[in-house]
């Protein structure tokens, strides 16, 4: 019986196949494509049942593999929290990968496709081997081969200047972030072992080693920033919103599905596992940065118009969410009460996996359209769920999940980050009592803008008519795209309904971690119903939701339709006015007019209504022009006076080089006259 | 005790609230028809306007696609599972622990979501006004209601509805600062979510203050019924809500039928007091402007607010 | 004759060294920069000779006869020719006017003086005092080049460095071994052949030997 | 034995070339002659992986698992250039760039600047090492100005005064060296031999070590590159023929700085202090802040990569100031790594160069599309130069980062801004230069691919899989450098 371990690394091996089959010459697209595709899924999927297994087993493997410097060996270990990821970022690659032999057949006509399978092979290697790794060399050198091989995914297109600028960014923010986690690694190490010999760089060695505070801030912080920078915590979040809408959409499915996650896998491994003990302002800390991440995320998000940008900023306010629940946990975990950081852990771990579902889902979708309608501007689409109904379907169940509605997955987790938030009374400290709930109530803030943005995209994407100018030519996606995608779907119902098994599951994490669980079918009420504290307390249960509600529609329409009621389809009534066109329905901008007018003082905006009146009639104008441009503060807050700096002083560090050589002469003249000084 | 008996009460329940939720809204009506002096068409006007509406043929948009058609089906039936889920007569309801109160909250949520997508899906302006303004009322309502919610649960150490109404309904009547002003709040959101005046006037078609209606608008027949019985049971289930929340007295607690009868009469009368306060606002205030409504809801989350702090401060 | 002679003698011609190095300092035409430096050259290998004599040092023979023929004849030679071929005949103009250079210069020797200090307590020889000097004479050399707007003189400046060098190895430890004293004058041959083609190709690339119009590859723009 | 063999050959070589002057057969010539070598030095290599430090030719060479390896890479990357230079020159003679003459003359002098280095790697003698030294600047000078323009003039120039006045202050340093080793070991060579030297470091007077320190590191720091030393380094790259530019930044900056190592060693074995160490700290931490800084204003290729080098050699610079068996194992390795990759980076620049017949980032374009593999392997090796893995560069940076962080916490920031800086110059630049379409005055030739890739894949593969014998001389090397 091969173990777990074992058989995620052949086939994190296998990932080389696809990238050696391009390389092989005389291949025609479609069979590479189809082939290298199929070969990541199969591989991604076998990982995530190893994941899996690893996290049911709740037993915890290492490997060293004969790779890196000899003296320090690539050191790998499968646990039940590497398990998990491994699970969820398999699960979701190898539906993308499905989805991909469609999509990438799409674009195979004009585009360099060798380059995409190359690097979206490299791609998911890397996130899992980053999930693997078990020394910091190891998990630096597969964090940088994800960033860079992503980079390049970015840079697909690399004829657009967008797509450029795009991908520097995110190349440069990726590449600071990363050298931050790597000087944390570095504190720890140092303090582990002194850094005498090579072993100090394995994760054992930190584990072991008991950190001074201090040293343990400094790590910690470095680290936090650093996968900040990643997983685009505001304010590092410019790069999401530039680099997720150019890469290929199934490439940002899995930029925004998984690889932000690598990220708060990071977070979770540095400061639950391997430093183990910390003070409840590091907590408090990441709550914060988690809740500004989630309200400003969602805000910015409502304000697109742009789809793909749209989805991207959600992905920041997910990972806001995300970060809520580890903060929480975090919290409680220095007060030492397990039980409830289990709790919120949990929520947070179940909500980076349902994140990945359904963002996943929503950039499948946004790929399908893009491929239909050859538009990422919602306000020029409309009406598509005539054209594409599949894809509508899916597309709507992946809406009402990010908007944390019930019965779908996305309301589970929110659900119980709430119940770890009404956990708060049971912490000594007052101020935290008072202060958190508040915190609850930016996240129901948080959900009810979700909601509204998808009414939104949905609406004006596949309801209503069709705005743009040229009558759509859009189709139904194929059928690769849309097995992705109902697999997505499907996973989205299921961890809806059936939250307390998968809980039960998830179970053994916290009990690794935190040694608390919450073993919720424990309960009196069984796997049907999920009691994360006690049943007293709260509970849920999905499927009677679901069956009350599918009964009762049963029921009224069979009522209803027992007396045959002939239904006539008419024109809408335009009151007799001028005949209504799709000009005069409500898109994207308008709909969030109302929020722009609220929350208008968070954002740059800039708005103009330019009116050319008739002559006759001044009140009755024959055009006006609209003009909206909404910024990103943050940009002109922190980045900018960034650049200026680093421009400055590059001139200044320019003049050293003026060409004269008496100058330069006197330059060594000094150093010498300097140093003799210093003697 | 045995669960025959408890899915007898659901049921008794869910039908008690089916038939009395459009009285309600009729006997609202009645008295606001008095206090402006109007001759009323009486506490049974609602159910004759439904009845007609399921007669009638439905006339659909040419471009109506079946989230159209879908959603009232969807909106009525999450009411119907909420009506099963909220104590208004007995706490011995079988379903009553399958969703606590921020479940409730959103399977209303989801019940809007839909709604505010059918209003979308014709393609009109009046439409795409009315779920652009619904979104926004309700995104400022929801943490407002949550807020309040969370005072009374905190209060009640659980947030499972049935625990808060034993918890309340077996002391005596304290009083307790951090409920009132939950109450306060979730008054003041109640009429926000079920669009009564002054956030929303259920009896105008006027473009410029119209919310839900602007989202109906192109609903006939069986739909629209659906859709109107839905916003009356809607209406009702928040009052009830905040019945269990903050009034829950005489809530029946074993399953003997006299005490049900009993908790059948105390909420008729509960429900006529209300109905009095809530005509009294609606006749004391005007409609507001809509970007108003901002202070009004942050009013309401204020209030909640205060009552979570005076929790942690004074009890 | 006895030590103190010697000794008298060989801090004498030092003297004449640094003095030859002021000199060089201040001149500002090229053909007599070319002659002083012969002269520094000369007052170097006698000392060098004087030096291998008071310590029985043979090899030090063999190197002041190595300066002799270097620096006296072949690169003074060389400079003039080359002088004379490209026609340089102006004066040098220098960035710093000279008596600023001079008491520049004056800084130098006594921090060099400074600097030498450990060594001279630690050496037992008798030239251990010209060790000051030799530094004096390499700073000078560098000053030279740096004041310097022209490309002999900066040479010039180079090979005075190099006596300086030279200077300091004999006097702090009578002599390099000998393979080594080989070595740097081939460089320093080697070198003046470079020079030498530099020469041209700078004066047919800029039709001048001012260092001033090379000042084109820079970034201060 | 094999040592003189490896010594002589480029020697004769130089000569030969000399004689053959421009016939057709003077690259091949130039090289089997590099070839040669390079099997010598392996051979040598393994002399010394069996039996340990080799003392030859009355102590007169002496190889140690240090110099050794410098060797092998010196010769190697001799060899790969003067394969890559084959058809880059002739491409250059075809655009009339340079002459028969002139052709000649680079042959000889590139053989001629090989044996210098080898000479410094391999003299026992550290007078012999300065002479060596000094003759490696003055065989390059002259190719620098090869192509007899007004900068490369300039540049030349520039490369040969500096140089020239940096050595001299080395010469002192040694005479002073010299003086101090005298007192113990007693007049004559012995005194200047390192093995001597190296056995009574402890004995030596520190006071008089740090002085000569003082000027070691100024003349051979000039050499390096050190800021604010390195002004002739960007001029003397980017003026240069390609594979000079290679050879110069690939090897000569490591030759130097190989020197200063030796020299480091001894006088912390003298004083006792860390004082040589933290002196060349300071000028690493400088070195890469300028450069990193200056890498981004930069509008010619070649400079910015030879400024990219400046930054190197400044991480390197101060690893070994660092001092430490991490950190010096880090600056050895990125000694390696660096020259293979930033040799092979010229190697590519070389040829886009040639495409587009001009150094100016503005007009290079495309290269995606125009011809993928300089393409890619550009992109590519200046993602390895700037430290990404999975090339080898990155593990040495991640040592001597971490090691930073361990013992001076307080200038990991600046190294920290000084990658990232770089980091950012180098790829904005390139990113440029790879994407977009073919400019029409871009005409397509083909590469001498086999250099490049073997590089890169050298690159690559030792930063998964180092061999057995590479560490345990990196482990040797740190023992002779603690």
């Amino acid at each position: 019986m091969i173990s777990p371990i074992e058989l995620s690394i052949f086939s994190v091996a296998a990932f080389i196949i696809p990238v050696i089959f391009v390389m092989a010459a005389g291949v025609t697209k479609r069979l590479l494509i189809h082939v290298s595709f199929s070969v990541s899924a199969l591989a991604s999927l076998i990982i995530a049942i190893a994941g899996f297994m690893a996290v049911a087993g709740g037993v915890t493997e290492q490997i060293i593999l004969p790779l890196g410097l000899p003296a320090l060996p690539f050191h790998l270990r499968l646990d039940q929290l590497s398990g998990f990821f491994l699970f969820v970022v398999g699960l979701l690659s190898f539906i993308v990968s499905v989805y991909s032999i469609g999509y990438v057949s799409g674009l195979a006509a004009d585009r360099p496709v060798k380059r995409l399978i190359v690097f979206y092979n490299l791609f998911i290697a890397a996130m899992f081997m980053v999930i693997l790794a078990d020394d910091a060399l190891c998990f630096m050198v597969s964090w940088e081969v994800m960033a860079a091989s992503s980079y390049f995914l970015v840079m697909f297109e690399d004829g657009k200047s967008e797509n450029r600028r795009a991908a520097y960014l995110y190349m440069v923010m990726a590449h600071i972030g990363a050298i931050l986690i790597l000087l944390s690694f570095g504190v720890m190490a140092g303090i582990a072992t002194g850094l005498d010999s090579f072993t100090g760089y394995t994760f054992d060695a930190m584990r072991e080693a008991r950190f001074p505070l201090k040293w343990a801030t400094v790590a910690f912080l470095l680290s936090f920033f650093g996968f900040a920078a990643k997983a685009g915590v505001i304010p590092f979040h410019v790069w999401l919103p530039e680099a997720h809408p150019v890469a290929p959409s199934n490439v940002s499915a899995l930029m925004s599905g998984v690889m932000l996650k690598t990220a708060i896998y990071g977070i979770v491994r540095i400061t639950f596992d391997i430093i183990g003990v910390f003070p409840w302002w590091w907590g408090a800390l990441v709550l914060v940065f988690g809740l500004v991440s989630a309200v400003m995320g969602v805000l910015y998000a409502l304000m697109q118009h742009d789809l793909k940008k749209l989805l991207a900023y959600h992905s920041v306010e997910n990972i806001g969410i995300i970060l809520i629940g580890i903060g929480l946990s975090m919290i409680f975990t220095s007060f030492n009460l397990p039980a409830m950081a289990a709790l919120a852990l949990i929520a947070g771990l179940y909500h980076t996996m349902n994140h990945a579902m359904f963002k996943g889902l929503l950039f499948m979708g946004a790929g399908a359209i893009l491929n239909a309608t050859h538009e990422r501007n919602m306000d020029e689409m409309g009406g598509l769920i005539r054209y594409m109904p599949w894809t509508s379907v899916f597309f709507l169940i992946g809406c009402i999940s990010i908007s944390a509605l019930p019965p779908f997955n996305g309301f589970v987790s929110e659900w119980l980050t709430f119940q770890a938030f009404l956990l708060s009374p049971s912490l000594p400290s007052p101020l935290m009592k008072l202060l958190i709930p508040l915190g609850a109530a930016l996240l129901a803030l948080t959900g009810a803008l979700a909601a509204a943005c998808f009414v939104k995209v949905f609406g004006v994407i596949f309801l209503g008519n069709w705005r743009g100018h040229n009558p759509p030519v859009a189709a139904e996606a194929g059928w690769s795209m849309r097995i992705g995608m109902m697999l997505a779907a499907l996973t989205c119902l299921c961890f809806g309904i059936l939250p307390s098994v998968i809980i039960d599951w998830m179970d053994n994490i916290s009990a690794n971690l935190l040694g608390a669980t919450l073993n919720t079918t424990a309960g009196v009420y069984g796997w049907m119903w999920l009691t994360p504290v006690d049943p007293e307390r709260a509970s849920y249960s999905g499927p009677l939701v679901l069956v009350g509600i599918v009964a009762v529609c049963a029921i009224t329409y069979v009522l209803l339709h027992v007396r045959p009621g002939k239904i006539s389809r008419v024109p809408v009534w335009d009151c007799g006015f001028q005949k209504l066109n799709n000009k005069m329905q409500y898109n994207s901008i308008s709909f969030s007019m109302p929020f722009r007018r609220i929350f208008g003082y968070l954002f740059d905006i800039k708005e103009q209504i330019r009116l050319s009146p008739q002559p006759g009639h001044p009140a009755f104008p024959e055009m006006q022009h609209y003009y909206l441009r909404i910024r990103d503060r943050f940009w002109g807050w922190i980045y900018k006076p960034f650049i200026n700096i680093v421009v400055l002083l590059s001139r200044k560090a320019g003049m050293l080089q003026h060409g004269r050589i008496h100058l330069y002469l006197i330059y060594s003249f000094v150093t010498i006259i300097f140093l003799l000084a210093l003697l | 005790m045995n669960p025959l008996h408890l899915i007898f009460t659901e049921i008794l329940q869910v039908l008690i609230v089916l038939t009395v939720a459009p009285a309600f809204t009729g006997w609202v009506d009645m008295l606001k028809c008095w206090t402006q002096g109007r001759a009323s068409a009486g506490v049974m006007q609602p159910y004759r306007n439904i009845a007609k509406l399921f007669v009638k043929d439905v006339v659909l948009a040419q471009n109506a696609s079946w989230i159209f058609r879908f959603t009232p089906y969807f909106v009525f039936s999450t009411a119907v599972v909420a009506a099963s889920v909220i104590p208004v007569i007995s706490m011995n309801l079988f379903l009553a622990p399958s969703a606590d109160i921020i479940v409730l909250i959103a399977l209303f949520a989801t019940a809007r979501f839909f709604t505010a997508l059918a209003g979308m899906d014709i393609g009109t302006a009046f439409g795409g006004m009315g779920s652009s303004r619904e979104m926004m009322i309700a995104s400022l309502a929801e943490p407002a209601i949550l807020m309040s919610i969370f005072t009374v649960s905190l209060a009640g150490r659980s947030t499972s509805l049935l625990h808060i109404v034993q918890t309340f309904s077996g002391g005596v009547l304290v009083f307790r600062p951090s409920i009132v002003f939950a109450a306060i709040a979730f008054v003041l959101v109640v009429i926000a979510e079920a669009g009564r005046i002054p956030v929303d006037n259920p009896a105008t078609h006027l473009e410029l203050t119209m919310v839900h209606e602007a989202m109906i608008l192109e609903y006939s027949g069986r739909h629209l019924a659906l859709m109107e019985w839905g916003a009356m049971l809607r209406f009702f289930l928040f009052v009830t809500l905040g019945i269990a929340c903050f009034l829950p007295w005489g809530i029946a607690a074993t399953d003997n039928v006299v005490e049900i009868a009993a908790a059948v009469f105390l909420m008729l009368i509960k429900l006529a007091v209300i109905g009095g306060v809530v005509v009294l606002i609606e006749t004391g205030l005007a409609k507001m402007r809509l970007f108003r409504l901002t202070e009004f809801l942050g009013a309401a989350f204020l209030m909640a607010t205060l009552g979570v702090i005076a929790f942690f401060i004074l009890e | 004759m006895n030590l103190q002679v010697l000794a008298q003698i060989n801090s004498f011609l030092a003297a004449l060294v640094l003095l030859t190095a002021f000199a060089m300092l201040s001149q500002r035409k090229i053909n007599s920069l070319v002659i002083l430096f012969a002269w520094q050259g000369l007052f170097l290998s006698i000392n060098t000779a004087v030096t291998g004599f008071v310590a029985a040092k043979h090899h030090l023979y063999i190197s002041s006869l190595l300066t002799l023929s270097l620096k006296v004849i072949l690169l003074p030679y060389i400079l003039h020719v080359l002088v004379v071929r490209l026609k340089i005949r102006k004066e040098m103009e220098t960035i710093m006017n000279i008596p600023a250079t001079m008491l520049i210069g004056i800084a130098l020797v006594i921090f060099s003086y400074h600097l030498t200090a450990p060594v001279r307590e630690m050496s037992t020889l008798i030239t251990r005092s010209t060790l000051a000097v030799a530094l004096a004479t390499v700073m000078i050399g560098l000053l030279m080049m740096i004041t310097r707007k022209h490309a002999v003189t900066q040479i010039i400046g180079f090979l005075a460095m190099e006596n300086g060098l030279f200077f300091a190895a004999t006097s702090a430890t009578y002599g390099m071994p000998l393979v080594v004293e080989l070595g740097v004058a081939l460089d320093v041959l080697i070198a003046a052949f470079i020079f030498g083609i530099f020469f041209f190709q700078i004066s047919t690339t800029f039709d001048s030997l001012s260092v001033e119009q090379m000042e084109s590859l820079r970034e201060d723009n | 034995m094999i040592l003189l063999v490896m010594i002589i050959t480029p020697f004769v070589a130089a000569i030969i070339l000399a004689f053959i002057g421009d016939r057709r057969f003077a690259p091949e010539a130039n090289i089997f002659g590099s070839c040669l070598t390079f099997t010598a030095s392996v051979a040598l290599a393994m002399e010394v992986y069996k039996y340990g430090p080799i003392l030859a030719a009355e102590k007169f060479f002496f190889v140690d698992a240090f110099s050794v390896y410098l060797a092998v890479l010196t010769s190697f990357v001799s060899m790969t250039t003067a394969v890559f230079s084959r058809r880059y020159m002739q491409r250059e003679r075809e655009h009339g760039r340079v002459g028969p003459a002139r052709m000649r003359f680079y042959h000889a002098m590139f053989q001629m600047f090989i044996f210098a280095m080898l000479l410094c790697l391999l003299s026992n003698n550290i007078g012999v090492l300065w002479i060596a030294m000094e003759l490696a600047t003055l065989s390059t000078v002259l190719l620098v100005s090869l192509y007899r323009t007004p900068n490369a003039i300039e540049a030349a120039w520039k490369y040969f005064i500096l140089c020239g006045v940096g050595i001299a202050q080395a010469l002192f340093g040694t005479v002073l060296l010299y003086f101090a080793a005298e007192k113990v070991i007693g007049e004559g060579g012995e005194a200047l031999l390192w093995t001597n030297l190296i056995e009574v470091s402890g004995m030596l007077e520190p006071t008089i070590l740090s002085l000569a320190f003082v000027f070691l590191v100024v003349g051979y720091g000039t050499k390096v590159g050190l800021v604010p030393l390195h002004n002739w380094l960007p001029d003397a790259h980017s003026e240069g023929p390609t594979p000079i530019s290679a050879v110069l930044s690939g090897l000569l900056l490591n030759i130097a700085l190989y020197a200063l190592v030796r020299c480091k060693v001894l006088v912390d074995g003298s004083t006792h202090t860390h004082y040589a160490g933290n002196i060349m700290m300071g000028f690493g931490i400088v070195s890469i802040l300028v450069a990193s800084f200056s890498i981004l204003r930069q509008k010619d290729i070649k400079r910015m990569f030879s400024y990219s080098s400046i930054e190197h050699m400044g991480i390197a610079t101060f690893a070994f100031g660092l001092g430490g068996p991490i950190a010096t194992f880090g600056g050895l390795l990125h000694m390696l790594m660096h020259s293979l990759a930033k040799s092979s980076i010229f190697f590519t620049v070389g040829h886009a160069c040639q495409m587009h017949r001009t150094q100016e980032i503005a007009r290079i374009k495309g290269l995606f599309k125009g011809d993928p593999f300089v393409g890619w392997t550009l992109i590519l090796g200046a993602m390895a130069i700037a430290g990404l893995p999975p090339f080898g560069i990155f593990t040495s940076e991640f040592l001597i980062l971490t090691a930073t962080i361990k013992d001076v916490p307080l200038l990991a920031p600046f190294i920290l801004i000084g990658l990232a800086v770089a980091f950012a110059g180098l790829l904005r630049k390139v990113q440029y230069m790879v994407s977009g379409d073919v400019p029409s005055y871009c005409k397509p030739l083909e590469a001498a691919r086999a250099p490049v890739i073997l590089h890169m894949a050298l690159v690559l593969v030792l930063a998964f899989y180092m061999p057995d014998f590479l560490n345990k001389w990196f482990q040797t090397a740190v023992e002779l450098l603690k």
